[in-house]
């Protein structure tokens, strides 16, 4: 029983975070229709930023956090502008094309100017350090990160769910021509979104970065990752995502725990099983 | 009426033969011009060529027949260790004997991949794939008693070919040996995606509901293709371990499939030229940029990448044929 | 004449790290030896295989060999890497200088290899005797899931039952596991007292440690023990204070004290540029230089492998890592392991502190694989 | 209101195929106006390019004081240009209320009751997804959705297709409303001749992208040669 | 006659809605039937039931006897039941020319064949151009369907519906969105089918239905409310109520 719960704790832990990383991926795979590979890279430009604020002006976390997203998004919106319009709407290889080449540029660059090694983001001391949670420990930081999936799934629902933003935003990536013969301004809907995955990128590549540190490498590392939760939850869902992403965490977690040895066995052969039953993913959305 | 129709069809059919005839040539032109342009690269050109051969099968299934796969280095890393198990194990060391068990391997990965990796749509269908080259990386990695494990399978020592031509250190026996068995698989290729098999396959790429509709079975067309494009991928590593005589995990990687995805993307989908020239201009400028700055190459390889999309959004082969295609009716 | 050495490495991609490392090392020998053996000048050509590679690293050896004609083939990070060229040593008549790849077979694929390295056997054998001298009777093995973390596990679980311990488990994990928690459960329900860990040095060695102090390890007093590619110089200040106390063995330390060392480092940090990413792999292609110097000596410039590698053997010098030579036999290189405790010095800089050496170990792996 | 549309010169195509040549004509406020043609020749391309979906290559396009020749198609729509495709261009994944919001163009939501009223079965599928529509009842949506959004000039291209025949005389009854009210201009592309006839007050005749009748519908009706040869023989029921 | 094909008790529902109800109907050799009915009505959902598109919640559907209820819309067609789509479902970059031949060969059980090209069979292409002929598609043979019109790409499905030479053709709006001008293309294309051929057609252009049905079926909320002759369903009052509105007056006439 306590392994149970222990295995538990972990899992809803790195699901979590799994899930504050990938959601913006299925904002941009899902409702933008665009395979952007490039979403580890923002994650990472997040982090490089965060880590920046944090450990060299030494300013607070929750304020580099606030810079990380923000500078993400003022990065990302010329490479909205220039070369993700290009590719909306491009066939899905095009995209995949164009992507990871961004993505190989920004670990050029990466590499380049913040050099090879890994980049520490310094917790504040609150989120520091294990916390008794009765029958073990779990770390603060990882509390934090489930809080804040908890948000973002909340938010994000509801925004795309239920605002006229969201109902434009799906609309425009249905049908772009027809959205704006009815006089959505696609290009700004679009726009907007771009920047909201790209700051979702930045928040979860700090919020993720004690799991899954900030280093050039890491905008293609983690890709798979990202892309394999994403994809089983059904791109573009929020609630598939987090399914998905509590699902594999456990999978993962266990596999883990019971059988490292077959651990990359147990989690893929799990995610076959998955499909196998859900075809275009938990949650995916009709086409 | 229908006499007209016959008669106005067999130029067309020519046409294609003729240039049919054409491509085989230029890649003879080509593979001699490489043989004696860079006499000391041939080791970069036989790599080359085991991968055109992995590009070429991805194309049967991803440019043919519409399957998103990120896990296609399946098919070539079971051929290549099915032929190097063979050599090194087995002590089966007659290099057409290996490429034939490669090929077996590849058909067989090909097989289970393609059950499996069908059954999803989109990008499930690429988590399948994921999810499969991932199995057989970690299968590969634990069977390291056959395969060496991350070490690599060495010890792979092939006989001469046809017990005459040895594989020396310049590489050109394993050269001249890659480019038959490129074109003798490329002709192949081009006879079968013009075959009604072919057109099938196409058709459902575009619309599998209304392949059903017309009574064919999608899901049994498409697994026969990936047997195929197995065969095909298996001859390439097999021909990567005879020519390399080491194989390592790294040819059944995620990273070996995503970088064939790429190439065939950069040449250009669904056209068996546009997977040679895909492989040919990746591998040389990687070659080219890396030996010139080994540490920053890969901003510009990126670069290079983002700029094909931009200017040449078909792939290289693609833009370029839409090019003279529109050049020729301007023409006209 | 100009001496052609072609060094193979990961200069890109998730290893570029190392890669620069081989680079720095060699800067640093050419900084401090000059750039001319006798009469002789001798030139660097780097070639990229970003990750284990063994086509790419064989295609790119030939392209050395038979296009720019170097006389000596260098580097490799990556065991199949190595393992791929050595096939072509002999025809092509060029020795091989293998600055880091850690698999102990390495050497018996051919007589033209020598190695300035270590081996995974050489670093993780000594850790076992520290583990018993300290009073450990059982202990767990963690190591990630490939060649390396195989031979670790090896290495201590032969030693410390032969040194009269237990092993209680052994846990391998996949290269690519991120989060590390339940491990770390597992750990500590196993009842070990000591944990011995190898993971292939780079980000995920971070998670690793963290994982063991957020997990209540480090509280319940379960020692940690690993080779010292966990805790690489340039990985230590993103550990930072988690890694305080971590017990590694290995052959070489950035804070050795030796007046040989510190003009390595000096010479070796600026040629890096950025002093925190220097670690390991550099002191293996700067001893490497060494011997490739060597074998020019003996050779006088001329190509002839067999004797630029005979030469070498038995050969004996002062490393910056401390004494070393050259196993006649093996053709790989003895030296001392030092046991290095991670501490951080009076200007915040955390460094590996030398507190015991194991004087002139050879490789135990090849003896064990026999 | 109404608006009047003025069309000068147009030429436009698909890349490099132009498909319409040189059209103008002017479409006064409030007027009717069936569009006609045979299969293929540009009625469809003509739509889409007043709706700025296809590439323009000569000519200006005028609705009311506004120049629509460069605007985007987004910024036509607010102009007052109201385009129903032939296509119908469902949006699959959102749901019959969120198509219809899409198309208020910043209306109260309220406003929505008044495509309920037009097409009460709307009502009844409102919370199902655009995809799982049948037919009809996608160009019900289609059609409700573009004119909620009040534009001044109405553009329908082939707005009866696949509709039963009730539904169809209540629809036609519903535009010549609207027109004759004097809330829209209304541009119409009709297979059913005698719909469009009877609809119409000006007929406009595609040949090969090029306008090649233009006139009153009584004088077409009354102009069999024409018919027959521009619209083919089986057009008008014998 | 004894039935060719046969759809007993068919039941469909989405969620609380139910779209077939208990429907049975019966098509002979050389039946001509149009099935007509409100929008939404269920005409669609009932084709794609029949073929094996969607799933019925129950019911059966029998070919000669034989219950295909369990077939997959693969085996339906090879079973000779084939239908047209209401929404065109073309491969965009072949041409019409490809379609057709791919057609035949699959019902010539050679599209497996790895070798050899379509261009180069006599026989596949002459039959290949007769049956375009018939629809008036010949010049645009070896146009790419995204460049051909709406109406045009009509007029290849239906192609591609009779090439298949089934027993029963079930057509779902054949003719929206063909002109007028052309509909008789369609009309020329179904006269010329073999007699013994059931043809089942759903189509919204009443001129077209009354020219072409023996037999009206109309479904209206997912019931069938009458089956007869045309004559009698423009005389039906529930008929004319849900469904023709005043064209029954005109054509009465
Ligand atoms: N995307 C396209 N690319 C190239 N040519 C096209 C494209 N769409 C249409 N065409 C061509 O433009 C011409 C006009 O097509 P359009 O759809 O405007 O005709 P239409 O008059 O609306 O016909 P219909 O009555 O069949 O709907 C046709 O000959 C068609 O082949
Ligand atoms: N998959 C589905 N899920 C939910 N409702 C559906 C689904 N498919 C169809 N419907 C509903 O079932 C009803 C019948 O649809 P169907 O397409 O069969 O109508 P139809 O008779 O063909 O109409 P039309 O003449 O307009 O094409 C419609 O109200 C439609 O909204
Ligand atoms: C542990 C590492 C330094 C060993 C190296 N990656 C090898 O393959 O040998
Ligand atoms: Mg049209
Ligand atoms: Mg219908």
């Amino acid at each position: 029983m306590q392994t149970f719960f222990s295995i538990g704790v972990d899992a809803l832990a790195y699901g979590m975070i799994l899930f504050v990383i990938s959601i913006g991926l299925s904002v941009t795979m899902g409702l933008m229709r665009v395979i952007n590979l490039a979403h580890g890279a923002f994650a990472m430009i997040g982090g490089y930023i965060a880590s920046y604020a944090a450990r060299d002006l030494g300013l607070a976390y929750g304020l580099a956090i606030v810079i990380a997203v923000l500078g993400t998004i003022i990065i990302a919106v010329p490479l909205e502008r220039f070369l993700y319009r290009r590719i909306y709407g491009a066939p899905e290889l095009t995209q995949v094309l164009m992507t990871i080449g961004i993505t190989f540029c920004v670990i050029g660059l990466a590499n380049y100017v913040f050099g090879p090694t890994l980049k520490t983001i310094p917790l504040p001391t609150g989120l520091q350090g294990p916390v008794d949670i009765g029958f073990r420990t779990i770390a603060a930081h990882k509390l934090f990160a489930i809080g804040c999936g908890v948000v973002v799934a909340l938010g994000l629902w509801y925004l795309i769910e239920r605002t006229s933003f969201g109902v434009k935003l799906r609309a425009s990536v249905d049908n772009t021509a027809m959205a704006a013969a009815l006089g959505v301004r696609t290009k700004i809907v679009y726009a907007a979104s771009f920047a909201l995955a790209v700051g979702l990128a930045a928040f979860g590549g700090v919020i993720g970065a004690e799991l899954l540190p900030v280093e050039p490498y890491y905008a293609l590392r983690y890709m798979v990752t990202f892309l394999v939760v994403v994809s089983v939850g059904g791109a573009g869902s929020i609630p598939g995502a987090l399914i998905a992403c509590l699902l594999l965490g456990a999978i993962d977690t266990t596999g883990r725990y019971l059988v490292p040895e077959y651990g990359e066995f147990f989690f893929y052969l799990a995610v076959i099983a998955i499909v196998w039953v859900f075809p275009r993913g938990l949650m995916g959305r009709a086409k | 009426m229908s006499a007209g129709a016959s008669v106005t069809a067999m130029p067309a059919e020519n046409r294609g033969w003729q240039r049919d005839l054409i491509g085989i040539a230029a890649i003879l032109v080509a593979a001699i011009a490489g043989y004696f342009l860079f006499p000391n690269n041939l080791a970069l050109l036989t790599r080359m060529i085991a991968i055109m051969l992995l590009v070429l099968s991805l194309d049967l299934v991803t440019g043919y027949c519409g399957v998103a796969t990120l896990g296609h280095a399946a098919l070539f890393g079971s051929g290549a260790y099915a032929a190097g198990i063979a050599a090194a194990h087995f002590g089966i060391t007659e290099p057409l004997t290996m490429i034939a068990i490669g090929a077996v391997g590849g058909a067989l990965a090909g097989l289970i991949s393609g059950v499996v990796i069908l059954r999803g749509h989109g990008l499930a269908q690429l988590v399948l794939s994921i999810a499969i080259i991932h199995l057989f990386h970690e299968a590969a990695n634990k069977a390291s008693e056959y395969t060496g494990g991350s070490d690599g399978l060495s010890g792979i020592s092939p006989d001469p070919i046809l017990g005459v031509f040895e594989f020396d250190l310049w590489g050109r026996t394993a050269y001249v040996f890659g480019i038959v068995l490129l074109l003798l698989v490329f002709i192949l290729l081009r006879i079968l995606v013009r075959s009604p098999f072919g057109m099938l396959c196409r058709g459902i790429r575009q619309d599998p509901v209304r392949v059903s509709a017309m009574g064919a079975s999608v899901k049994l067309t498409l697994i026969k293709m990936y047997v195929i494009s197995g065969l095909v991928a298996g001859v390439g590593g097999a021909f990567n371990a005879v020519s390399t005589q080491v194989v390592g995990l790294d040819s059944l990687s995620f990273t070996n499939s995503a970088e064939a995805l790429v190439m065939l993307v950069l040449g250009g989908v669904g056209s068996l030229y546009g997977a040679l020239i895909g492989t040919i201009a990746f591998v040389w400028i990687e070659d080219l940029v890396s030996a010139a700055n080994p540490f920053h190459w890969l901003t510009i390889v990126g670069a290079l990448l983002i700029a094909v999309v931009l200017f040449a959004p078909k792939g290289l082969y693609g833009t370029a044929a839409t090019l003279v295609e529109r050049y020729r009716r301007g023409g006209k | 004449e100009v001496i052609k050495i072609g060094v193979v490495g990961p200069f890109s991609g998730p290893f570029a790290i190392q890669g620069k490392n081989f680079k720095a090392g060699i800067d640093a020998y050419i900084a401090t030896h000059g750039n001319k053996v006798g009469e002789n000048t001798i030139e660097i050509l780097y070639r990229d295989v970003p990750q284990a590679d063994p086509a790419q690293s064989k295609a790119l050896a030939q392209e050395l060999v038979v296009k720019e004609g170097v006389q000596y083939l260098a580097g490799f990070y990556f065991t199949p890497d190595a393992m791929a060229v050595t096939p072509l040593l002999k025809q092509a008549n060029v020795p091989m200088v293998i600055m880091n790849a850690a698999t102990s077979a390495i050497v018996t694929k051919s007589p033209l290899v020598v190695r300035t390295s270590f081996t995974t056997w050489q670093t993780s054998a000594p850790m076992a005797k520290i583990a018993r001298e300290r009073g450990v009777e059982k202990a767990i093995t963690v190591v990630s899931d490939y060649g390396p973390g195989v031979d670790a596990e090896n290495a201590f679980k032969t030693t410390f039952e032969k040194e009269g311990g237990k092993v209680v488990e052994s846990i391998r994990m996949p290269l690519s596991t991120n989060d590390f928690s339940p491990v770390m459960q597992r750990v500590r329900n196993s009842g070990a007292q000591a944990v011995f860990a190898f993971l292939p040095s780079g980000p995920t060695t971070l998670g690793f440690v963290k994982a063991y102090n957020e997990n209540g390890l480090k509280q319940a007093g379960i020692q940690f023990l690993a080779p010292g590619d966990l805790t690489q110089e340039s990985d230590l200040p993103v550990i930072g204070d988690a890694g305080l106390g971590i017990l590694t063995t290995f052959h070489y330390s950035l804070a050795h004290n030796s007046p040989e060392n510190k003009a390595f480092v000096a010479a070796a940090q600026k040629a890096i540029g950025n002093p925190a990413e220097l670690s390991f792999p550099s002191v293996g292609a700067y001893d490497g230089m060494y011997v490739i110097s060597k074998m020019i000596e003996a050779t006088g410039g001329k190509q002839d492998a067999q004797k630029a590698v005979d030469a070498v053997k038995g050969l004996t010098w002062e490393s910056p890592r401390g004494p070393v030579s050259i196993d006649p036999e093996t053709r790989h290189i003895t030296q001392n392991i030092y046991l290095r405790e991670v501490s951080k010095g009076a200007d915040g800089v955390y460094f590996n502190k030398e507190i015991k050496t194991f004087e002139k170990q050879p490789d135990p792996g090849l003896a064990a694989a026999k | 209101m109404a608006a009047r549309l003025e069309v000068k010169g147009l030429s436009a195509g698909y890349g490099p195929t132009r498909v319409l040549e040189n059209i103008s004509f002017t479409a006064e406020a409030a007027s009717r106006i069936a569009v006609l043609g045979r299969n293929g020749v540009g009625k469809t391309t003509l739509f889409a390019t007043l709706a700025g979906q296809t590439r323009r290559y000569d000519g200006t396009i005028k609705l009311g004081d506004a120049d629509l020749t460069h605007m985007e198609s987004s910024a036509r729509a607010w102009s007052g240009l109201g385009f129903v495709p032939q296509s119908r261009s469902i949006f699959p994944s959102l749901t019959v209320e969120e198509n219809l919001f899409v198309g208020l163009k910043g209306r109260p939501r309220s406003a929505l009751h008044e495509a309920y009223d037009m097409f009460p079965r709307l009502y009844e599928r409102r919370a199902n997804s655009g995809a799982k529509l049948s037919g009809g009842e996608q160009q019900m949506l289609s059609t409700a959705r573009t004119i909620l959004g009040k534009p001044t000039v109405l553009l329908l291209d082939e707005p009866l297709e696949g509709l039963a025949p009730v539904i169809c005389e209540e629809l036609m009854a519903a535009f010549s409303q609207l027109a004759s009210s004097g809330e829209m201009t209304i541009l119409l592309v009709e297979q059913r001749i005698q719909s469009a006839l009877d609809f119409a007050e000006r007929v406009i005749i595609l040949e090969r992208g090029r306008i090649v009748w233009d006139g009153s519908s009584e004088q077409l009706a009354g102009d069999r040669d024409t018919v027959d040869q521009l619209l083919g023989v089986a057009s008008v029921p014998h | 006659m004894s039935a060719l094909f046969e759809v007993d008790h068919l039941q469909k529902a989405f969620g609380g809605l139910n779209v077939t109800r208990d429907v049975s109907l019966a098509l002979c050799k050389g039946d001509r039937v149009a099935l007509i009915g409100p929008n939404g009505a269920g005409k669609t959902t009932f084709v794609n039931l029949v073929t094996g598109h969607l799933r019925p919640d129950s019911g059966q559907v029998l070919m000669g006897g034989e219950d295909i209820s369990n077939f997959n819309p693969m085996k339906r067609v090879r079973a000779g039941l084939v239908r047209s789509f209401q929404v065109t479902r073309l491969f965009a970059e072949m041409t019409p020319e490809e379609h057709v031949a791919l057609a035949i060969l699959q019902r010539q059980g050679k599209s497996g064949r790895m070798a050899g090209s379509f261009q180069a069979m006599p026989d596949v292409m002459r039959e290949t151009y007769e049956i375009l002929e018939t629809l008036n598609l010949t010049a645009l043979g070896r146009v790419p369907v995204s460049e051909i019109s709406y109406g045009q790409q009509r007029l290849l499905e239906i192609a591609l519906a009779l090439t298949l030479r089934p027993k029963v053709l079930l057509l779902d709006e054949p003719a929206a969105g063909v002109p007028h001008s052309d509909t008789f293309l369609i009309e020329n294309a179904l006269a010329q089918l073999p007699a013994d051929l059931a043809v089942l057609m759903i189509e919204h252009d009443m001129d077209l239905v009354f020219r072409f049905a023996k037999r009206v079926i109309v479904l209206a909320a997912g019931e069938i409310i009458f089956d007869g002759l045309p004559v009698d369903a423009t005389n039906d009052l529930r008929v004319r109520e849900a469904y023709l509105g005043g064209y029954a007056n005109g054509s009465a006439a």
